[in-house]
C-alpha cells in the first residue's frame, strides 16, 4: 500500500489475489482425455483425432509421423479402408462424418511425394522374427517389429509382395505404385523380403535357423465353391482366382461378353466392375439377399450401379445350361434369412465368377505341435495372438476376424507389440482405454455446420474402360478442409474456451501445445468450462470433504 | 459604481425576488465614506428615483422617505398631473424632479430603459455624484456605443433637472 | 484591484484565479449568478485550461466534480438550497473519497414552502457531510475564502464549502479588492493529489469497507478536521502576508473586550450586529459579537476563550432544527462545556426575513437583562401562528399552513 | 508446410465461436484467448459461481484495456460488481478503478474524461460501468445527461435483469413475468408485470450518440469486436451486455453462457448496433428457438411451468416479444441457405 493513500476506501491492484476463493468448491472441474469414436473403431488402433489435430494445423509432416506410429501404409489405408472410424463419427449426428480416409489417403500421397520416412532406431537387438506372408498383416508386423528393433526377415510365397492388396483389391481402387512404394518404405527399414520362399516347416525355423519369433499371417486364398446343378456348364470362375489373374496373370483373363458374379459381398463387386473394365457387356451381380443385409459396403454397390453394374437382388442360382441361368426368387424372412419362393426367371451369361468367399491353407501347420485349428478352419490364437506353440504368432485372415485390410494391419501392429513383449520375457500390457467420447459430452454450438467434402470423382466413363484410380485425390485445401471438421472428440485442441469463459479466472493457459491447467486456489466450481468445452474435456467431479 | 468611482463605498442591493421581467421591484443603495457593514434594506431612504409612476397609485412609494429626501420620478407629466403636486411641494424644491426618462432612452438608445436617464437625474438633484462619475460607472458597465447612447441619455437627462 | 461588483460576479473572478480545470454548472437561485460568470470567463478565454461543464442536476454536478477531481483536476462547483439537497448523497462521497472539491453555497432556505431567499437551513442540513464549512461575512470576504478554500482543501485532501448568503451577499454590488493573478499564483500551489486515477499507478478508489475499518475511517475524517482547525489560521496569516487583509480564520471577535453580552452569528448578518453594537456601546451597553467563520470545523476552544468571560450568549442564527431550536447555539453551547452561561438561541432572517437593526437591538437588550426566553424567533407574527396553532386544532382538515398564514396575513392587513 | 495466415480455408472445425483458435492469426484471435490478456478484474473477487456479470466485465474491459493499449480508467456504480470487486482490504481491479455512488457512474466518469482532457491525456480513455438498476433506473438520468452532451466516455450496462446485489428485486430491466423479490410469483399475475418495457439501447440510440451496440457474454468475439470499435470512437457510447445471474435467474451457475446464448438465438436478446442514431448491423440468428426452451432454463419463470398447469398465455406473450424484435430487428434471414 503506497503509503500516502487513503486509508481502506483507496486499494493497490490485484490484492485479492490473497482471497482463495477455491474453499467455496463442492465440484472441480478435471482435464481428461476421452477415447474418441474414430479411435476406438479403428482396427488398426490409429489415433485418428491425434493426427487430424496436427493435419488441422496443415503439418501434415507430423500428422503422418503419428499415423504411422500405428500404420505403416497411409496411402494403401486410405484409399482401400471401409473406413468404419467414420461410420462412429460424432459428425454424422451433426452433418456428415469427417472424410477421415481422404485426409489419410493425403497424408499417405504427401509422404510418398515427399519420400518422407518413419522414426526409427536403426540399431537392433539381436532378435531375430520371422514373418510368413507378405499381407497387409506380414507387412505390418515386420514393420512394426523393426521400430521395435528386432531382424525381420518376411517370406512370401508369391511372386509380389502385398496379399490380398494386391491380388484381391483392383488398381482402380488402389494403384499399384502406391501399394509398391509403402512396401518398399517398410523394406528400406531393413526388413528382410524375400519372395517365391514358401515356409512349410516352422518348427525349423525356429531350431535350424534360430528366428526367435515367428509371425504367420498367410491369409484366405482357397476360394469356396458351391454345387450347382448344371447341363451343360459354361465357364466358371472364382472371384479371387479372376482379381489375381489381373496382377499376376501373362494376360487378363477372357471373360466373354456377359458375366454373372455370383455372391455379395466387396469381392464380388470388384469383380464386378472388374469384368466391366476388362470390356464385358453385361456385369450381373447375382445375390440372394437383398441390398441391406448384403455384407459389400453401400457405396461399393453403388459406385458398381454407377458404372454399369446390374445388380440381381434376392436371387439364387438354381440350375445352369450353357449360357442360360435359372434363378429363383427369394424374400427375406422376419429372421433375416433368404426364403425361396418358388417363382423362377433365367438370365444369360458366358461366364459365372463365384465370389463366395475364401478359406486358409493350413495344411503347413499340420504338423506343428500345439497349434490348433479352428472348426472354420482358421487357427486359434490367444489374446497376445499366439498360438498353442511357444513363439508362434499369428494374424490377418487365417485368425478369427473380420477379414480387412485395416483388420489385418492392426493385427500386425498388436503381434508385433506381443512378439516384443515375449522376446523381452515380459507380458506386453496394453494401456487402459479411456471412457468413450460420447455426442452427448460435446457442446456442439461452437462447431461450424459444413457438409463433408466431396472427393472428385473421375468421370463415368473413364471408370468404366480404364483401371485408373477412381477416386481422385484430395488437394491440399479440401483435406485441411476435412481434417478441421473434426470435432476432436474428447480431446483438448486448445480453443480456449475454458480458459476463456471462468469468470474467476482460474484457469492458467500454458502456451501451445501445452494445454491449460486449473488453479484450484481461485475456481469456485461453476461448471462453466465444463458445460463450455466443446469437445468434453472437463469432467467435473465431486470434491472430497 | 459611480460613487466608487469617485472613492466612496457604495452597496447595492435588490429587494430579492423570483420576478419576471416587467413586474414592480425594489433596489437598494447606500452609499458612504466607510465600509457599509449594514445588510437590512433601506426602510428610511435618503433618496427615492420611482421608475413607473403606476405605482404611486397601488403602493406606498415614499414611505420612510425623510423630509429632506430627494425624488426622482420618471415621468413627463407635472406633479399636477400626476396627481402627488401637494405631497412634493413638502420637499425642498430642488430635491425633487420629474423626468421623461423613457422617452429619453428612446431617443438615445432607442430601447425603454430608464435607468441611466434617472441617474443623471439624481446626480443633478443631489449633487452626490459628478456626471462624469457616472458617465464612466456606465461606459465600464455598457461598454461601446450602447454605453455612448445611455451617457448621452444621462447627460441630457442631468442638464434638464438642473435646470429644472 | 479595487472594483465595484456583484458579490456572485466577484467570486466568479476569484475561482477564475484560483484556475479550477473541471467547473461544473447547474442553475439554482441564487447562484446561479456565479457559475454563470465563471461560464462567460472560460468562454471568453480569460480562464484558460479549464472545463466548464452544464449538467442535468446538482446530483450530476457533484458527481462530475468527483470524477475530475478523483482523475487530479482542481474543480469547483457551485448550489444552494434544494440543489444541495439533490446533491446531498455526493457531499457525502467527495468527503468520504477525500476529493478536495471546492463548493460555493449560496445560502438560501429549504422547501416546502419553496422559498428563494436567504437562510442557512441549507449548508447546515450538510454540516456533518465531513466538508470544511466556511461562512462568508462579506462579499470580500467570500472572494477571498475561495482563494483560501482551495489551498486547505488540497492541502487536507477534503472538500470545502464556502457559503455565503444568497442575494445579500451574492447580488449586493460592493467595492471589493480582487487580487492580482501573481498573487493568487504565489499564494496557491498547483494542485498535487494524494491519490489520482492514472494507468501507470492503478489503484481502485471507492472500495466497500466493512465494520473492520469503518470506525478507523470515520476516526481519519474526524482528524482531518481537527487538522483543519490548525491549519485555517495558518492558512488565513499567509493570506494576510500576501494579499495584506484579514480574512478567513475560525472566528472573528468584535469588542468582545470586558463584554458581557456577545452575540454569535454565521454570515452577513454580523455586519448589521455591528452596526448595533456600535449603536449600543455608545449607550454604554458592554456588548460584544463572535463572528464564525469555520463552522466545520468547529472552532470549541476559540470560541470557549472568547467567550467564557461573558455574562451570556446570543446566538443569532438563520436555521433551525424543528424540536430541538438552534444548530448553531447547540454547537456554541458544545464550546461552553463546563462554563455555566446562559445561551440564548434568537432564530433569525429565516427564508430571507428582514434582520434590521431595530428588531436586533430589542433582543440584545433583552438579553442584556436577561429577559430573552431560551429560543426566540425574531419578528415572529405571532398573531399569525397563534391564529393558525387554534384553527389547526379545531379543524381536522385544517390546509396548508403556508397558504394559511398568507391569508390569515392578508386578512388581517384588509379587514 | 502452408502458410495459415494467408491460406483461404476456412475453420469449420470451430468457426469463430470459441474464445481460440489456435489455427488463427493472432490478430485475429479473441483477446481472452490471449496468455498476456490485461485480466482487469482478477482472481479472488467475491462473485457467485458462475457470475454473468463478472465474466462480462472482464471480457468488456480486457478488450478495451487491449484496444487502448492499457490506458483505461474505470468508474463503477454501486452494484454487485463493486461490491464483489473491492471488499476492504482486497480489490480485483487492475486498473485504475473509481466508484462513487448507485446513480452517478455517468456524471463521474464525464468529471474523469473532462479531467483528462484539461491535462492533455488524450491517450486515457474512460469506461463507466454499473449494472441494469444503476443504469436504466438511478443513473438514468446522468446517463442521458452524459449522452446529450456526448462525453468521451463508453459506458457498459451488465444487464442482468434485476437489482442482485440487493437481493433480486425488480428494476426496469425485468422482463415480464419474472419473479424477483419484489415481484413474487404469486397471486392471478405472478411474477413481473407485462409492462410496456424499457429498452436502454434504443433510448441510447434516440440520443444520436456516435455508439450503441448490445452485446452477450454467450457471443465473446462479438463483443470484443464492439468494444474494441466503440474504443476507437469518440464521444458517448454505450454497450449494454447481457449478463446472467445464476442466483437471480435461478439457472445453473454452468449455464451462465447457455442461457445467455438462449436469450439470443431466441431472439429475446437482439444482437445490433448502430451509429449516430440509426442501426448500422444486426447478428443473425443462428439456431432459431423458441422462447420456452431458454425460459425453462431458469427458476424466476418456473410457475410458467407450474405442475398445476403451464401458463400458455405469458409464455405466448413472451415468445410474441421475440417474435416482434426478430421482425423489428430482421433477426432471421429471410433466405437461409446455409
Amino acid at each position: 500500500m503506497s503509503k500516502q493513500l487513503p486509508f481502506a476506501i483507496t486499494l493497490d491492484p490485484g490484492t485479492s489475489l490473497a482471497n482463495h476463493t477455491g474453499s467455496w468448491r463442492t465440484l472441480k472441474p478435471v482435464y481428461l482425455d476421452r477415447l474418441p469414436p474414430c479411435n476406438n473403431a479403428c482396427p488398426a488402433g490409429e489415433n485418428i483425432q491425434g493426427w487430424l489435430y496436427h493435419a488441422e494445423e496443415g503439418d501434415y509432416k507430423k500428422a503422418w509421423h503419428l499415423l504411422m506410429d500405428d500404420n505403416p501404409m497411409p496411402a494403401v489405408m486410405g484409399r482401400v479402408c471401409y473406413h468404419p472410424c467414420e461410420g462412429a463419427c460424432n459428425r454424422a449426428a451433426m452433418d456428415e462424418p469427417v472424410a477421415i480416409h481422404s485426409v489419410e489417403r493425403f497424408l499417405g500421397d504427401q509422404a510418398l511425394k515427399n519420400g518422407w520416412m518413419p522414426y526409427f532406431d536403426k540399431g537392433s537387438t539381436g532378435k531375430r522374427v520371422l514373418v510368413v506372408g507378405a499381407g497387409p498383416s506380414g507387412l505390418s508386423a515386420a514393420y512394426h517389429l523393426r521400430r521395435l528393433g528386432h531382424d525381420v526377415t518376411i517370406r512370401e510365397a508369391g511372386p509380389m509382395a502385398g496379399g490380398m492388396m494386391r491380388f484381391g483389391i483392383p488398381k482402380y481402387r488402389l494403384p499399384r505404385d502406391v501399394l509398391d512404394k509403402e512396401i518398399q518404405r517398410i523394406v528400406d527399414m531393413g526388413v528382410e523380403m524375400q519372395l517365391n520362399c514358401k515356409v512349410d516347416n516352422i518348427p525349423a525355423a525356429f531350431e535350424s535357423e534360430g528366428f526367435n519369433a515367428v509371425f504367420i499371417a498367410v491369409g484366405a486364398h482357397l476360394a469356396k465353391r458351391i454345387d450347382i446343378p448344371a447341363h451343360a456348364a459354361g465357364k466358371i470362375l472364382d472371384a479371387a482366382s479372376v482379381l489375381r489373374d489381373m496382377e499376376a496373370g501373362a494376360e487378363p483373363p477372357k471373360l466373354g461378353r456377359r458375366v454373372i458374379i455370383y455372391g455379395g459381398g466387396n469381392t464380388a463387386m470388384d469383380a464386378a466392375r472388374t469384368a466391366k473394365r476388362l470390356g464385358v457387356d453385361e456385369a450381373m451381380i447375382v445375390y440372394r439377399r437383398s441390398r441391406n443385409e448384403m455384407p459389400a459396403h453401400d457405396f461399393e454397390a453403388t459406385e458398381a450401379e454407377e458404372e454399369g453394374v446390374l445388380i440381381h437382388w434376392l436371387r439364387t442360382i438354381k440350375q445352369i445350361d450353357e449360357t442360360t441361368f435359372t434363378v429363383e426368387k427369394m424374400e427375406i424372412d422376419a429372421g433375416g434369412r433368404p426364403q425361396p419362393t418358388g417363382e423362377f426367371e433365367t438370365l444369360e451369361a458366358d461366364t459365372l465368377i463365384l465370389a463366395l468367399g475364401q478359406d486358409v491353407d493350413t495344411s503347413f501347420l499340420e504338423k506343428v505341435p500345439g497349434v490348433v485349428i479352428a472348426k472354420d478352419g482358421v487357427v486359434d490364437v490367444d489374446a497376445r495372438m499366439m498360438t498353442g506353440y511357444p513363439g508362434l504368432f499369428a494374424g490377418g485372415d487365417m485368425v478369427p476376424s473380420e477379414r480387412t485390410v485395416t483388420v489385418a494391419v492392426g493385427h500386425g501392429k498388436k503381434a508385433a507389440r506381443n512378439i516384443d513383449g515375449w522376446l523381452k520375457g515380459e507380458a506386453y500390457e496394453k494401456s487402459e482405454k479411456h471412457q468413450l467420447a460420447a455426442f452427448e459430452n460435446l457442446n456442439t454450438w461452437y462447431y461450424d455446420d459444413a457438409p463433408a467434402s466431396v472427393q472428385p470423382g473421375l468421370d463415368i466413363i473413364r471408370r468404366q474402360t480404364s483401371f485408373d484410380e477412381v477416386i481422385g485425390d484430395l488437394v491440399e485445401d479440401n483435406a485441411l478442409f476435412e481434417a478441421r471438421r473434426c470435432l476432436s472428440c474428447g480431446n483438448c485442441f486448445e480453443c480456449d474456451n475454458c480458459y476463456g469463459v471462468c469468470p474467476d479466472n482460474a484457469v492458467k493457459k500454458l502456451g501451445p501445445g501445452k494445454r491449460f491447467e486449473f488453479i484450484y486456489d481461485f475456481c469456485k466450481g461453476c461448471g462453466l468450462c465444463a458445460t463450455e468445452c466443446p469437445c468434453g474435456a472437463i469432467e467435473m467431479v465431486a470434491e472430497t470433504t | 459604481m459611480a460613487a466608487f468611482i469617485e472613492g466612496k463605498h457604495a452597496q447595492a442591493f435588490p429587494s430579492f425576488g423570483s420576478e419576471r421581467m416587467g413586474a414592480p421591484v425594489v433596489s437598494f443603495c447606500r452609499i458612504d465614506d466607510k465600509e457599509i457593514r449594514l445588510r437590512e434594506p433601506i426602510m428610511a431612504p435618503d433618496a427615492l428615483i420611482i421608475q413607473d409612476t403606476t405605482l404611486l397609485h397601488s403602493i406606498d412609494v415614499f414611505q420612510g422617505l425623510k423630509e429632506d429626501g430627494f425624488i426622482v420620478i420618471n415621468s413627463a407629466r407635472s406633479f399636477v398631473d400626476l396627481g402627488i403636486a401637494d405631497y412634493v411641494a413638502k420637499f425642498p424644491p430642488h430635491h425633487v424632479c420629474h423626468i421623461g426618462a423613457t422617452e429619453l432612452a428612446m431617443k438615445h438608445v432607442n430601447r425603454a430603459v430608464p435607468n441611466a436617464v434617472l441617474l443623471g437625474a439624481f446626480a443633478a438633484i443631489s449633487g452626490q455624484l459628478h456626471m462624469d462619475a457616472v458617465a464612466k460607472a456606465i461606459a465600464e458597465k455598457f461598454p461601446g456605443s450602447v454605453g455612448e447612447a445611455n451617457i448621452a441619455a444621462a447627460r441630457e437627462a442631468f442638464d434638464m433637472a438642473r435646470e429644472a | 484591484m479595487l472594483i465595484q461588483m456583484e458579490g456572485s460576479e466577484a467570486v466568479a473572478e476569484a475561482v477564475a484565479l484560483c484556475r479550477p480545470e473541471v467547473v461544473c454548472a447547474y442553475p439554482i437561485t441564487p447562484q446561479t449568478h456565479i457559475v454563470e460568470g465563471v461560464g462567460a470567463l472560460v468562454k471568453d478565454g480569460r480562464l484558460e485550461n479549464c472545463e466548464f461543464i452544464n449538467v442535468e442536476s446538482e446530483f450530476a454536478a457533484l458527481s462530475v466534480a468527483i470524477g475530475a477531481s478523483a482523475a487530479g483536476a482542481r474543480t469547483y462547483t457551485a448550489t444552494a438550497s434544494q440543489g444541495l439537497l439533490f446533491m446531498a448523497e455526493a457531499v457525502y462521497n467527495a468527503a468520504g473519497l477525500g476529493l478536495p472539491i471546492v463548493m460555493t453555497i449560496g445560502n438560501r432556505a429549504i422547501g416546502a414552502p419553496i422559498n428563494i431567499w436567504n437562510d442557512h437551513s441549507d449548508s447546515m442540513s450538510m454540516r456533518d457531510a465531513g466538508w470544511i464549512q466556511l461562512y462568508a461575512e462579506t462579499n470580500q470576504e467570500a472572494l477571498d475564502l475561495h482563494i483560501q478554500a482551495f489551498r486547505l482543501a488540497e492541502e487536507l485532501s477534503c472538500p470545502v464549502m464556502v457559503c455565503m448568503d444568497g442575494f445579500i451577499l451574492t447580488h449586493a454590488y460592493e467595492r471589493l479588492d480582487i487580487p492580482s493573478q501573481q498573487d493568487v499564483d504565489a499564494f496557491l500551489p498547483a494542485f498535487e493529489p494524494v491519490q489520482v486515477l492514472d494507468p501507470d499507478d492503478p489503484y481502485s478508489i471507492g472500495a466497500m469497507v466493512g465494520p473492520e475499518a469503518f470506525t478507523e475511517v470515520r476516526y481519519l475524517a474526524n482528524d482531518t478536521q481537527l487538522q483543519a482547525l490548525k491549519l485555517i489560521p495558518e492558512i488565513g496569516s499567509v493570506f494576510k502576508e500576501v494579499f495584506g487583509r484579514e480574512s478567513g480564520g475560525l472566528i472573528h471577535e468584535y469588542m468582545t473586550g470586558n463584554a458581557e453580552t456577545i452575540v454569535v452569528a454565521l454570515g452577513s448578518v454580523n455586519g448589521t450586529i455591528k452596526e448595533v453594537i456600535d449603536t449600543m456601546r455608545e449607550d454604554g451597553a458592554a456588548i460584544g459579537s463572535v463572528s464564525i467563520c469555520s463552522f466545520r470545523p468547529f472552532p470549541l476552544d476559540e470560541l470557549q476563550d472568547a467567550l467564557k468571560d461573558a455574562k451570556r450568549v446570543v446566538v443569532i442564527e438563520k436555521s433551525l432544527a424543528p424540536g430541538l431550536g438552534g444548530v448553531v447555539a447547540s454547537n456554541v453551547r458544545m464550546a461552553l462545556r463546563g462554563i455555566n452561561l446562559p445561551v440564548y438561541t434568537v432564530i433569525a432572517g429565516l427564508g430571507g426575513r428582514t434582520i434590521t437593526m431595530t428588531s436586533l437591538q430589542e433582543v440584545f437588550e433583552a438579553a442584556g437583562e436577561d429577559r430573552l426566553p431560551d429560543l426566540q424567533f425574531l419578528d415572529l407574527d405571532h398573531n399569525a401562528v397563534e391564529h393558525e396553532i387554534v384553527r389547526a386544532r379545531r379543524t381536522r382538515r385544517s390546509g396548508p399552513i403556508a397558504e394559511n398564514i398568507l391569508r390569515q396575513k392578508a386578512d388581517g392587513r384588509n379587514p | 508446410m502452408t502458410d495459415q495466415t494467408s491460406q483461404p480455408v476456412k475453420f469449420y472445425q470451430t468457426g469463430t465461436h470459441t474464445v481460440g483458435n489456435r489455427l488463427l492469426d493472432d490478430a485475429k484471435r479473441t483477446v481472452q484467448s490471449s496468455m498476456d490478456r490485461s485480466n482487469a478484474i482478477t482472481s479472488g473477487h467475491r462473485a457467485c459461481q458462475g457470475c454473468g456479470e463478472a465474466l462480462g466485465a472482464r471480457y468488456a474491459l480486457d478488450a478495451a484495456m487491449r484496444a487502448t493499449e492499457g490506458q483505461l480508467v474505470a468508474v463503477n456504480a454501486t452494484g454487485c460488481l463493486e461490491v464483489f470487486t473491492t471488499p476492504y482490504p482486497e480489490t480485483s481491479w487492475q486498473l485504475p478503478w473509481l466508484h462513487s455512488l448507485f446513480g452517478n457512474a455517468p456524471a463521474v466518469a464525464t468529471g474523469v474524461a473532462a479531467a483528462l482532457r484539461v491535462k492533455g491525456r488524450k491517450d486515457v480513455k474512460v469506461v463507466a460501468q454499473g449494472g441494469d438498476g444503476g443504469t436504466t433506473d438511478i443513473g438514468f438520468g446522468c446517463l442521458s445527461g452524459m449522452f446529450e452532451r456526448n462525453d468521451d466516455v463508453l459506458y457498459i450496462c451488465y444487464d442482468n435483469e434485476a437489482y442482485m446485489n440487493t437481493g433480486v428485486q425488480r428494476s426496469s430491466a425485468t422482463p415480464p413475468a419474472a419473479r424477483t423479490a419484489t415481484t413474487q410469483a404469486i397471486g392471478d399475475a405472478p411474477g413481473n408485470v407485462f409492462g410496456t418495457g424499457k429498452n436502454l439501447p434504443l433510448i441510447a440510440m434516440a440520443h444520436n450518440i456516435p455508439y450503441v451496440a448490445t452485446a452477450s457474454v454467450a457471443d465473446l468475439h462479438d463483443l470484443e469486436a464492439k468494444v474494441t470499435k466503440a474504443m476507437a470512437i469518440s464521444g458517448s457510447r454505450y454497450i449494454h451486455i447481457m449478463v446472467p445471474c445464476p442466483l437471480g435467474w435461478g439457472s445453473a451457475s454452468d449455464a451462465t453462457i447457455s442461457v445467455a446464448r438462449l436469450a439470443v438465438e431466441s431472439g429475446l436478446f437482439p444482437l445490433f448496433e448502430a451509429e449516430n442514431g440509426t442501426l448500422t448491423k444486426v447478428n443473425k440468428i443462428r439456431r432459431l428457438v423458441q422462447v420456452e426452451g431458454y425460459l425453462k432454463m431458469q427458476k424466476r419463470f418456473a410457475h410458467l411451468f407450474a405442475k398445476d398447469g403451464k401458463d400458455q398465455d405469458s409464455i405466448d406473450a413472451i415468445q410474441a416479444m421475440a417474435n416482434h424484435n426478430i421482425e423489428r430487428f430482421g433477426l432471421i434471414d429471410v433466405d437461409t441457405t446455409s
